[in-house]
């Protein structure tokens, strides 16, 4: 009888070895979103093992998605958005991107994806969605299909079940069996881990069963690979209740992003060799600095400024 | 209190007018203008109003200042729940979301909305952001409110969008009543230069400020512009209003949705233009 | 602009008021399931109201159905199972009931009526189901599909939206404006909740808002008709961490429903006017004695044994 | 510890036996011996297994014992997360659970089991309890292990179903292939007689305990009786093993699915009938 690697009683393992639980061509399922607990860590290991023809599916997010398309890592973006809002706008590397036509543009919707994971959950074929027969989204998802419902005659979209095959997912605590607490919002966290045929986590800091439970887990060991310790692991998004997200950085990334030049040299500033070396480049200090969100609220202000 | 105001106050206390008392309300992430008008509604003249946070889907939360970006954990202050992702879709899919906000690079007479792209499809000109989850719940929310603060800008109001985000009253495919969709569509239309309504499913000029007339805009607009029989001026925030639009937003978030020139545009609470 | 009642600020009443949200010939959802958290004081205020032809849909349950026919309530059962396990067995006033055709039996599967109510939470026509089409259940179900996926071809079979009338839930906080606190297992709590048209709910004890935030709100206001304060309301059924169930009542129940008469008697001595009765005839002792589940493993025993 | 042991304590055993580890395994409520198999199984040989309470659907509690209803907090013990509901179902029908266990009033040679009524649809003889979620679970569970205490009655074991609540290998409407059905069927049948296996999709004796023959079990049976070559005596439970079982179920719970002269039989460790 085989212990199958889910069940497997200790997960844990390094950054390399768990970026390397994604291929190239994969369909990539990235947790949290906007400026908030982006797996970055693991983003950036994807980066330096220089993976090609992702295929990364999504509701809304930010530097995770522009980096990783800044790298060439990305071949499809089935994402429902990617930028930076107000406060920086247009993701540079995925607009120039998309004009290029070097990533293939499969935009969709936070609830069709849902609806998709969901159908992959469920073990369904497919499942209806009623919105998107008003959109040209329909036009970009030649995979869709229409569908009559046999009670009301209603015409529907059949859309099929996403899994992907990786999720990558950043919690707050986990512990070697792979149980993980996340706190809310969890954004599609929770949907990606129960759809995908693989689960890779990292986390803020490896516990105790014991604290975990306590904790609440959020994902159970039995749908989890491999779990890695990475403090900071978000940055520059926000881990809160650790750290806020680094705006500065941010802006850093945005300006870099405007050419591949400024592409290449902040990969070479901040990527290799590894996370140890990224967070020497930002600074204990900086770090630091992003923990201190909570003193007051014109604290916080005073760091998003 | 500064009895002077500013365009972008005018704006949200337009947005926040347009929400009812009892209603469920979801802003989009990114949308500073309709989270303020939401926050203001709930602190004025809808305290019986759901409020849920665009991108962490927290419950009636009472923020202290409104961040530069929509996911983040000062947007859960006050609230005694934080929905999941899950259920804030499915209230908008099966129409117990009474109300939502949606914006657009363009926008069509009909309400139609492109966050998307400008330009071809394959390589598109300019790659907008995404429609976020607007694509379906267009279709099923109970009214929309839409807004730009682009309007003066000439380019945001077209005849035709060159990609459909989400459904206004009618596109190419059909009308709402023709495709099922049980949402009622976009029901006003709040621009930095007028308001509108939609009564019979296209978008009519009803409201100006002080500062803009038919004429302005007409030539800003680029579809054909229906007008109402009395077009008025609109009504000036309240000073409760103004007073909650600065207390919503103290670090003015709201304002970098506009250009310079249009948060250059000042009033008095007679509605009176100001003099810089 | 009208406030609707769920966005009302104050959503507490008694339990007659309660309980008369529920119409005669409604689709109701019972919550807990089981021994454990059913809503029985407003499944007793039914009865003592003469509520007929009640159809009742939901997983397994126990005594709250069986007492429900015994007061011949319920005019179609849509459940997964109604018993007592190897407990006490076959429910008594059921197994009568369906026996002389008093009841329709449309017995069901938890996971389609889960599905079901998911169609209606996410509002859709209908959802296709893969496993009904091998078993006779199919046969109870004239309003169910077949359909073909219009990607693999396969026979699914489709099933309508369970929308219930009104769901009954018993929880363990609540605050004026409807914030539930429900501890798992949830059972099917949480889905009813969001897909029935009207949700009444009774707690062990109505609670501040910061009370029931803390604890953490399972069930938010805004899916709520109306709360009631009824201590111990889910006896004999079990509603931790505050008592255990209590098997002796539920003995008495399985030996009085053995015939009309038994059941009459129960009611009697049982069920009018009020709950304070209903109290008063458990003992206060007796109810007392189901808290002390948690001083040992072997204290617990005791109580069950 | 007393080496003599009961007919229920080698059932439990007998279905541990059919748990691998590193399996999903789930059992419905109600089911007293296969919840003490599953609780055996992970405390023995299969100490990766994940095990899924049946109503609970507590993960991985070590309960101090075992109540006589299955939603019982006390099955909660030392779980280290609670599934939800729906998140136990889903498992299930996206084929990621292994293992489920299934009984009957009514088992059929293909392993169809009816749990929902004896008699016409209409007006029952006995309208037994229902199915649980057996009905969807048992098209996508990867293995079915069923069980019946109440073999030796004769009536369990029948030709037909008056109903089939949940399907084994093939119902009238077809076979698992024939359906679509991705879960594997019933794999193993440990009864209060013997032990079955499927390998034509039908069931087939192979096994035995000390105190019963193949005739016995042959006039049980209501429908036509099939042998393997070698129908082999049961192996007994390890000391290991006995001792799980008293650990697990310290009050005889498993006891009250059997009829009192079931009880009675008893064995030593070497596999021969104990003397009363």
């Amino acid at each position: 009888m085989t212990v199958r690697r889910r069940t497997a009683d200790d997960k844990r393992c390094g950054l390399p070895e768990a970026a390397g639980l994604v291929a190239d061509g994969d369909v990539v399922a990235i947790g949290g979103g906007l400026s908030h607990r982006e797996p970055m860590a693991l983003v950036r290991e994807l980066i330096r093992q220089g993976r090609r023809d992702l295929h990364v599916v999504g509701s809304a997010h930010g530097i995770d998605v522009d980096q990783l398309i800044g790298a060439e890592a990305i071949g499809v973006v089935e994402q429902s958005y990617v930028g930076f809002e107000q406060d920086f706008g247009l993701a540079p590397a995925y607009r120039r991107a998309a004009g290029q036509g070097a990533v293939q543009l499969r935009e969709s919707c936070c609830y069709t994806i849902l609806q998709q994971l969901r159908a992959a959950e469920y073990g369904l074929p497919f499942i209806p969605v009623r919105g998107i027969i008003g959109s040209d989204v329909l036009h970009l998802h030649p995979e869709y299909s229409e569908i009559t419902c046999p009670f009301t005659g209603q015409r529907l979209i059949a859309v099929p079940p996403l899994a992907p095959d990786v999720a990558l997912i950043h919690g707050l605590l986990a512990d070697q069996h792979g149980n993980v607490h996340v706190r809310r919002p969890l954004v599609l966290d929770e949907r990606f881990a129960f759809a995908s045929r693989r689960v890779v986590v990292t986390v803020e800091r490896l516990a105790s069963s014991q604290e975990v439970s306590a904790a609440g887990v959020t994902i159970p060991y039995f749908l989890v690979d491999a779990v890695v310790e990475a403090p900071y692991g978000a940055h520059p998004t926000s881990c809160y209740p650790h750290y806020t997200y680094d705006r500065e950085h941010i802006a850093a990334w945005i300006a870099a992003a405007a050419g591949d030049e400024g592409i290449r040299e902040y990969f070479e500033t901040y990527l290799a060799p590894d996370e140890c070396h990224y967070r020497d480049q930002i600074g204990e200090a900086a770090l630091a600095r992003l923990r201190t969100f909570d003193e007051s609220p014109e604290r916080w202000q005073e760091l998003m400024a | 209190m500064n009895p002077r105001f500013t365009l972008d106050e005018w704006m949200c206390v337009e947005l926040a007018r347009t929400i009812g008392d009892g209603e469920i309300v979801f802003h989009g992430f990114g949308s500073p203008c309709a989270q303020v008008a939401m926050h203001v509604a709930k602190r004025t003249h809808a305290p019986h109003m759901v409020l849920i946070e665009g991108a962490t889907y927290a419950l009636d939360p009472v923020p202290a200042f409104l961040p530069p970006t929509s996911n983040d954990w000062s947007l859960l202050t006050g609230a005694p729940h934080v929905l999941r992702f899950e259920e804030l879709f499915d209230l908008g899919a099966r129409g117990d979301l009474d109300r939502m906000f949606l914006s657009g690079g363009q926008i069509d007479p009909y309400g139609n909305t492109n966050v998307s792209m400008i330009g071809p499809r394959d390589r598109p000109k300019v790659k907008l952001g995404g429609g976020g989850g607007g694509c379906n719940l267009s279709a099923t929310v109970g009214a929309l409110t839409i807004w730009t603060t682009r309007h003066g800008s000439g380019r945001t109001l077209v005849q035709r969008c060159d990609f459909i985000t989400d459904m206004g009253h009618r596109t190419p495919a059909g009308s709402r009543t023709e495709l099922g969709f049980p949402g009622g569509g976009p029901e006003a239309m709040i621009t930095d230069l007028g308001a509108f309504d939609f009564p019979e499913g296209r978008a009519r000029l009803t409201r100006l400020y002080p500062d803009v007339d038919v004429e302005a805009v007409r030539g800003a607009t680029g579809f054909e512009l229906e007008v109402a029989d009395r077009v008025q001026t609109m009504t000036p925030p309240t000073e409760a209003e103004l007073r909650t639009v600065r207390e919503v937003d103290p670090t003015g978030v709201r304002r970098s949705e506009f250009g310079s020139a249009d948060l250059a545009r000042a009033y008095t609470l007679h509605g009176e233009v100001a003099v810089a």
